[in-house]
């Protein structure tokens, strides 16, 4: 075991999968001596040379519409873009081609790209630099979205997306200095597994991303009133691991849905939807499904504003107590 | 500038011609009479940029097209009964039934598919060219595009990536002087696509679009270009589209004079006639080649309209991801 | 009292709002004297000239910021994009810029902003023209997103998006034959009210845009089998109007969520978490809340497999019944 | 080409390039000592560019700006105080500290804002000149942008709608030779990025961005020709950006020769040693202007310092929507 961090652990999954594929290219603004944006690729050009790093210009649609096209010829891409915010200019080949082609083509060609990019408040980056859109791509048929959230998933999970044959969107937070310890060697996590970050039996907490840890948080407070939680992280979006969700709350009785997006509109709601569409799940419920999410606010400057954007413990431990109110 | 067919040559090309031309026109005639469904966008009179194009290729060169992709596809070696099957939606059309008019592929002829999304296919293809330079290949990517397109950004973006990375991609824009009612003189912002090149430091080049010899010179041209140098090429072809934009176009947007006016530069009217001309072809082996022509378009065509083998929904959820399953 | 087809009436809005306002400017392809891809603006151009009705080249994404801009000087663009499909190219202009400028300038400028644009399957026209995207816009703080089934909703809610002065997605189905009587004269609905579309009292079905016409028919058939059912129609999902839907829910006890999106990560979530987040109503269920919405999957060329995507009258009686346990 | 400033008119751009490149480190060290948080763009050596443009220009003509704002800001008549408050997220900053140092904005003197998502902006200022001209304004908008954003492909798509509609914009282009560590030569595919203003039939010009006085005349010119013809214009500006890109950057991609050059052109050394040779300025003129300046800068970033007027959650949430509420 070595401890790495959450930037670490996603270098390494690449460098093992470069080294392991000449096909495996890293493409994006500014990934060569710069390291890119957040310094993930730091070193990379210098060990694989420009066959298997390529730096583009300022071109996000466009770049990830060469990366499809790459694909079809069996390269394998891994996109990285600067900040989630400008999905936006790559939801075209990412939703019109990247979630279509293997469908369209009924199996003539296939499009193994991983789309890197990171998502979320915290930085001060303001309205345009710090939303969490994963909402763009999880309705789309044909993408697979994982989102990690510890050191050692980020590098099992990307490493299982880099040999996925389909367009997988691997979500980043930006808390790049989380450490974690990872096993020596090899190893991948496939795509579509949840994780149960901590077991309990009175509720459960299911959420993605950087909320994983405000999560935990809120779970070791909650220790001190007695409420035992279950902490699922979902890990990967879609597919979604339903079974180990559905498998907690009926268990526990009590789900509460946690993520940094704003609420409206959310994922959160397909969680709720996937837990209360279930007779079984849905007959096992003691409480409503509560969601704990963003406001519904583009990210202020301010950093006291920013800072009450996101789930807080606070907001989550309250959220989970009004689910039992003789408790209360 | 332009090459002469020998004979040979000419009656490969004019019977391609041919045979594109009927392909559209019993296409409109199936929708006409609704047993095709859906939309579709017909390329007649400009056939001598898909018959120009194509075979002056490698046959293991790409290409990447459009919505307006039928002739593309015939020509680079899509058999018609393979692209009418996948009109009518059957499980041995191009892409069993799930593609349609809009989406022909053939993976087997090198032809990497459309994008619909007018002008999208150019990144796309810029891509492909990357994997080949990548992989130390001599073949080069044709990204096809029209004068509507060429006023999306991403042309822009591909054309400047193809530049700095010595991309090996033809740009062929099919100048047919409308996008849908939207005529170039309106919404190009110069007089010549072409000489957009310069922008990115892209050789570039502005042919008559509607003969195929001269078509099939620049292309042969071009590739050897891009070949040679290892950089991309800009080929702007001007041609007119004689057919509406898509079914029940009533072209209000141009007139009647226009239209004749072009038709009296009908590529396969050119071909032969220059064939004719040069004692390679004579009326009579013309009408013949036309009729026969029709006659094996027609036998496919009515033996598909009778088959009903459709993809289950269960096989089509199939494709959904290269794993497999839909989710 | 007159009879207006989906088409007319969504010309007729603008219409009076051109007339009434000469800032409101029609911006897309083929927007003049070809009448739109849809044949909504015919005789636009011919009425109201190049001021108000401005033909573009095919830029979605430069046209969609070109309103932007134009609409912080006073214009009030009403934007039609060919198919909703190209959302994807227009949603950099319409999610980072027209969603935050308001709250990123302190309110020093605003974007009254219609975005119109078609959505859904039915026409043959395969994966990239067909697909349902809303959910690419309703988690997006700043943007208000409304989808309205009939003429009279379709005319009166354009009025009112026309009238607003936020951004608002209007989105449309492709039926625009659908005919339906309505009020001679100036009418406006407001943004966020629900329409219940049919009273009910042993089921509620919460839909929006076609699909509100496929619940219709699944309601008629269903009365033969005795369960009566409530039909919500949305019109608006941002804002939503939760009140509405959780005192029908309250009364019938039983809830089923429609659309022709995908399933997965589609808007239906959102409904169905309103639903089990509010305890009274939470109490009130009866059974588990059910989804009935298209399938995992682009939409297929052929015509049978492409029939086979968007929910179908038989696919929402089953899953009624399926709430009655007892009565199978 | 060039014009030669009055006494007067130096000393005023000789201000203001003060004011602006002090108010640039005061920002840094703002930034380095913690004091400030988020990220930040210097413009440390491309004064002259925000010194030209602005001054040059009717107060009453509007500028969209970029991530790189605050001497774009600062020239077009903001106050130091409202910048500066803006950038402790305080609640009387020009966006009540809801926009940050990537988003001035200021309205009472004709200033869009900004898009930080880099040559997004293009278009909105596009749209602005759209409605200038529609209402029969006189006015023109400058559309800021940099080398590396002129990759993107919104630029192509705005520059062509300009030209077929003939809007009162002036696409500004601030080539400082690096977009990020990415340098121009490795990214963009021509030498000249103003000669990309043929693809648009747009009238364009490259200048010297470190010589305040070419940039003024330059823009008049512009502005003059925008005016007169109902033409779009395309000034691309050639300069340096002597600080690094945002902070913590360690600017590896270039080397410190490279850099020293360009301080030999610093814009404030040029127009300072032309004053002087002039006979408009001293050596003590100069070290008091800066002086006065830095005083007043410091004092000013003293009290703000010590503010804490914060706009409220719930104030922020009315600003969601313009009809109020955040939902
Ligand atoms: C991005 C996008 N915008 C709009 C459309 C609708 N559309 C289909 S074809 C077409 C015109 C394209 O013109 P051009 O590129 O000249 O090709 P042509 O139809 O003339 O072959 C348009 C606008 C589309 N398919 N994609
Ligand atoms: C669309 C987009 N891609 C990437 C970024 C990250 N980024 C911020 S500034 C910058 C470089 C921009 O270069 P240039 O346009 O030359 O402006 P400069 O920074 O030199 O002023 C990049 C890539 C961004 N903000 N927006
Ligand atoms: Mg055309
Ligand atoms: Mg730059």
């Amino acid at each position: 075991m070595k401890k790495l961090s959450y930037r670490e652990a996603i270098r390494e999954a690449m460098i093992e999968e470069m080294a392991r594929d000449e096909q495996v290219v890293i493409i994006g603004e500014d990934v060569g001596c710069y390291g890119g944006c957040f310094k993930v690729t730091t070193g990379l050009l210098e060990r694989f040379g420009t066959h298997q790093v390529i730096e583009t210009p300022v071109s996000e649609e466009g770049l990830v519409g060469v990366a499809v096209g790459a694909a079809m010829l069996g390269m394998r891409p891994v996109v990285e873009i600067m900040y989630g915010d400008f999905s936006t200019l790559a939801a075209d080949p990412l939703i019109n081609h990247a979630a279509k082609t293997h469908f369209m083509t009924a199996g003539q060609f296939s499009v193994p790209l991983v789309y890197r990019t990171p998502m979320g408040s915290g930085t001060g980056a303001a309205a345009q630099h710090t939303q969490s859109l994963e909402a763009l791509f999880t309705n789309i048929p044909g993408l697979k979205v994982v989102y990690p959230a510890t050191p050692i998933d980020a590098k099992g999970l990307l490493k299982s997306a880099i040999r996925d044959p389909d367009p997988v969107i691997f979500l980043e937070h930006k808390v790049y200095g989380t450490e974690s310890v990872i096993p020596e060697g090899e190893f991948t996590i496939p795509l579509g597994l949840a994780d149960i970050k901590r077991q309990g039996k009175d509720v459960s907490i299911i959420t993605y991303g950087k909320t994983v840890f405000t999560v935990l948080k809120a779970a070791a407070i909650l220790e001190d009133t007695e409420v035992s939680v279950e902490i699922i992280d979902l890990r990967s979006l879609r597919p979604l691991d339903t079974p180990t969700i559905l498998e907690s709350v009926r268990k526990t009785g009590r789900a509460v849905v946690v993520h940094e997006a704003p609420q409206f509109g959310g994922f959160a709601g397909e969680v709720v939807a996937q837990i209360v569409g279930d007779e079984e799940t849905f007959r096992a419920l003691k409480a409503p499904v509560a969601r704990v999410c963003g406001k519904e606010m583009p990210t202020p400057f301010n950093k006291d504003l920013e800072r009450q954007l996101p789930p807080s413990p606070q907001a989550i431990i309250e959220a989970v107590l009004a689910l039992f109110p003789s408790a209360v | 500038m332009s090459i002469a067919f020998n004979r040979e040559q000419g009656l490969k090309s004019l019977t391609l011609m041919i045979r594109s031309r009927l392909f559209e026109k019993k296409i409109e005639a199936l929708f006409s009479s609704h047993e095709m469904h859906g939309t579709t966008h017909l390329a007649i009179g400009q056939e001598a940029v898909h018959a120009g194009v194509s075979p002056a290729l490698d046959p293991e060169d790409w290409i990447l097209t459009t919505h307006r992709c039928h002739g593309h596809t015939l020509a680079k070696g899509a058999s018609v009964e393979a692209m009418l099957s996948e009109f009518f939606g059957l499980s041995q059309g191009l892409s069993k039934g799930l593609g349609g008019s809009m989406h022909l592929v053939d993976l087997e002829h090198h032809n990497g598919g459309t994008s619909a999304v007018v002008g999208s296919g150019v990144a796309i293809a810029t891509g492909m060219a990357l994997q080949l330079k990548r992989t130390g290949s001599h073949n080069l990517v044709v990204a096809f595009f029209g004068d509507g397109a060429s006023s999306r950004g991403i042309i822009h973006e591909a054309m400047n990536m193809a530049s700095i990375w010595n991309l090996p991609v033809l740009f062929l824009c099919e100048h047919n002087l409308y996008g849908m009612s939207s005529c170039a003189t309106n919404m190009v912002s110069v007089e010549s696509i072409a000489s957009r090149g310069a922008s990115y430091s892209i050789e570039s080049r502005t042919v008559d679009g509607n003969d195929v010899e001269v078509v099939y010179a620049a292309v042969q041209e071009a590739a050897q270009y891009i070949r040679e140098e290892s950089r991309p090429y800009l080929l702007e072809t001007r041609t007119y589209r004689l057919s509406g934009h898509s079914k029940n176009d009533i072209r209000n947007y141009r007139t009647r004079e226009e239209e004749a006016a072009w038709s009296q530069r009908d590529p396969l009217k050119i071909l032969k006639e220059r064939m004719i001309a040069r004692g390679h072809l004579s009326e009579d082996d013309y009408n013949l080649l036309e009729k026969h022509e029709q006659k094996s378009l027609d036998k496919i065509a009515e033996s598909l309209a009778k088959q009903k083998r459709y993809l289950s929904f269960e096989e089509a959820s199939s494709y959904v991801y290269a794993t497999g399953g839909s989710r």
